[in-house]
């Protein structure tokens, strides 16, 4: 394979520090990076920030990271699924920074496009504008967001080309092609590598440009 | 004022908001969106070809629930049900969805509440120190869709009417309700006022005014219909 | 044809009001749309104002529509290739909004996506910010922008399916997939119109969502 | 000092460019931006497959300018000239390619320049009252670009200095250049100071100093490179 960015698993996930800020693309447990985050898991790499949309489930996909205690933080905006979150919340034991899921995605791909805060109409008025700045715009309150940025992007893509270039699979896709540009570090988990020029240029969705590491799966 | 079983609650509140879609379908493409539980059952009703259903999880032109042994994991709509594809259905990245919730492009949410107020405030999302921790596109949905419908039962389970005069709970969004769609009534907020639009055969005017704490006004000109 | 969007180049540009803010993709004569641009010019509408990355070149492509004299207005980044715009601006005869390029395709996307106004770093403490907003993120100093919106765009594309979704073809892509979310009707015109179901949904880079009307060249 | 002809400056500011990514590109993969005029002939130089050119009219890979006979006019540069593909190129829209420029994801950016100054002020997008009114990507690209180089020759053609004390034209941006790549030197901005990293072998420091109107130094621990 003719790929400069590949690394093992165990080498990628290496590049995860104790007190990182990670994003993870998922939404439930499609599309998330399977092996990546079993080597984290197994790797104990503790004090992460984890910014993603939900947490698996109690065990599952990112929930192992909570279930096994290795974060301090989350960024989000959706728990419900995984209840270990409340919980760990509620004793104090992780802070969690609940966002709006357009605002989340909206920041996110602010960090990776260098906007570093929009004003939203979503959430005005209600708790999570809370201590934020709401200014009217054509009549309407809109709240001000600031860009979220991470220190690595743990994403999954279906197939990448040799140069790095990725496409997805259905919704799979969700919020991995903008945490691609967000993050300093970003290693793509792909069920396959393919020859340069496999990729049709009008499809390809995450340019190589954006993209520092690629891993698979060992078979 | 005849108790109607959950079940059938449900299944008629999908209904109506179905036969209302399909009617405004007449008028062209129609895109909605649909939240988990009630909302989606509407799904199961829609008639007209013209109708399209957005998952804010990235996909326009989500189909019927996927069939046992036809279940793709990473083809699910945003209450993580496996579903199937449409014609002319696309993918895109969470950033572009929410882009087209929060643009103005799609014509309708449907979507489950604890309470709503005469104010067309909406509460949806959380119960304080509880065991659930998630807002979710809860709040872009009601901010960003053209028009908010909300798809619930008349009541609690313990009986406590939802359509409230002021809600209790945090709210989603500030008057952002366009049409409360019960077991019992349909209602609609016209200038800020909740207004009566139809009634359930079980039930008289009267007896809904006692399960909804809600001050409401009986619709001019229209009659009420009967579901 | 089962194109229920479908019109002819006439029917459509007749949805072109006089006075109306028009956005058109282009980069030079690259992505334009032709057909409607002839039939905008035939049309004789006037008092435009036309948000464009710039004006072709004089009597050709946008350009006729000054050579014409339909413009009252221009919102743009890029008019080297057009002298008659600074002939029309230094007369008077028009006024031209110049922005930076990509300021101007952010502040259309921003329209499209419901974001009322964003911070950037370009053009802080040029010429170009007098006026505007400024304050530091990160300690960069940064201008406000608001979005761009427009009443109608007439965008150009590859194919359009029964439905209106459409592909692009090459750096014709540029401004159009943007423009497609940014304005109250948009009409696109295609080379192509293929059946629902011969595009691939994985390529699809403007949903159906977005597209008012469809319209082609006569053969 | 031996004046050096237009054609053979201009190829020898874009080699010297072209030679300098070459340089970086042994490091890893390198994207850039090339501007009209000089920054485009650096493309015809550079012999690293490291690197990649991202035009922002919405492409990255760009190839060479595509020979005659072979042009397609919906396949531009941001010059407007019609070009090829390289193996993995992609296409995107405009504001996803000033997302990579704005994002700082373009390593290196070059561009013409009417004035450069000693404080790495740019001023290359108008000249008042004058012919053209356009800005361009010029401001988006020195602000989000990691690296901004400029190419241009030392003197305009009525043989004033271009590298001034202060900027007398509209500035692109505020202290944005870091390397200017004459035919006769190449500069770098240090901590806001303007060294003096390379020289051509037709002339001297001090007649370098007769057509620089900017105060420079000489580097420190480098010996002066002659081109």
């Amino acid at each position: 394979m003719a790929c400069e960015k590949y690394r093992s698993i165990e080498a990628a996930i290496a590049l995860v520090n104790p007190g990182a800020r990670i994003m993870v693309g998922s939404f439930g447990l499609a599309g998330y990076p399977r092996e990546l985050i079993e080597a984290l898991a197994t790797s104990g790499t503790r004090d992460l920030t984890i910014i993603s949309n939900d947490l698996g489930a109690p065990g599952e996909g990112l929930g192992k990271l909570l279930t096994n205690n290795q974060i301090r933080a989350l960024i989000g905006t959706y728990y419900n699924w995984n209840p270990e979150v409340a919980v760990a919340n509620n004793e104090g034991r992780i802070t969690v920074q609940l966002i709006p899921q357009g605002t989340f995605a909206e920041a996110i791909r602010a960090a990776g496009v260098g906007i570093p805060a929009f004003f939203t109409p979503t959430a005005a008025g209600t708790e999570l504008a809370i201590g934020k700045e709401t200014r009217q715009f054509h009549g309407r309150p809109c709240i001000l967001e600031e860009a979220i940025h991470a220190d690595v992007a743990l994403i999954k893509a279906h197939k990448a080309d040799e140069l790095g270039n990725l496409v997805y699979y259905k919704t799979a896709r969700n919020f991995n092609p903008i945490m691609a540009m967000a993050a300093d570090t970003v290693i793509a988990e792909v069920d396959e590598i393919v020859p340069v020029g496999e990729l049709d240029p009008e499809c390809i969705v995450t340019p190589h440009m954006f993209v520092d590491v690629i891993t698979t799966r060992k078979d | 004022m005849q108790i109607i079983p959950e079940q059938q609650a449900r299944e008629r509140i999908a209904l109506t908001i179905a036969r209302y879609f399909d009617g405004r379908a007449r008028q062209g493409q129609l895109f909605i969106n649909l939240g988990v539980g009630i909302p989606t059952m509407v799904a199961n009703y829609v008639t007209s070809p013209h109708i399209f259903i957005q998952a804010e999880n990235g996909m326009l032109g989500v189909g019927c629930a996927a069939p046992e042994g036809h279940m793709d994991h990473d083809l699910i709509n945003a209450g993580r049900t496996c579903v199937t594809e449409t014609p002319g259905c696309s993918y895109f990245d969470s950033a572009t969805s929410f882009g087209m919730i929060r643009g103005g492009h799609v014509d309708a949410t449907v979507i489950g509440a604890f309470e709503v107020d005469q104010h067309g405030n909406i509460a949806n999302w959380i119960i304080p120190n509880g065991k659930q921790l998630g807002v979710g596109g809860a709040m872009d949905l009601v901010s960003g869709a053209k028009q908010v419908l909300i798809a619930m039962q008349h009541t609690s389970k313990s009986g406590r009417p939802k359509l409230v005069k002021e809600c209790s709970l945090p709210i989603t969004g500030i008057g952002e309700a366009d049409m409360v769609i019960t077991e019992y009534a349909v209602f609609t907020f016209d200038s800020g006022r909740l207004v009566l639009r139809e009634l359930s055969p079980e039930i008289t005017v009267e007896e809904l005014r006692t399960i909804t704490e809600a001050d409401f006004e009986l619709s001019q000109g229209a009659a009420l219909h009967k579901t």
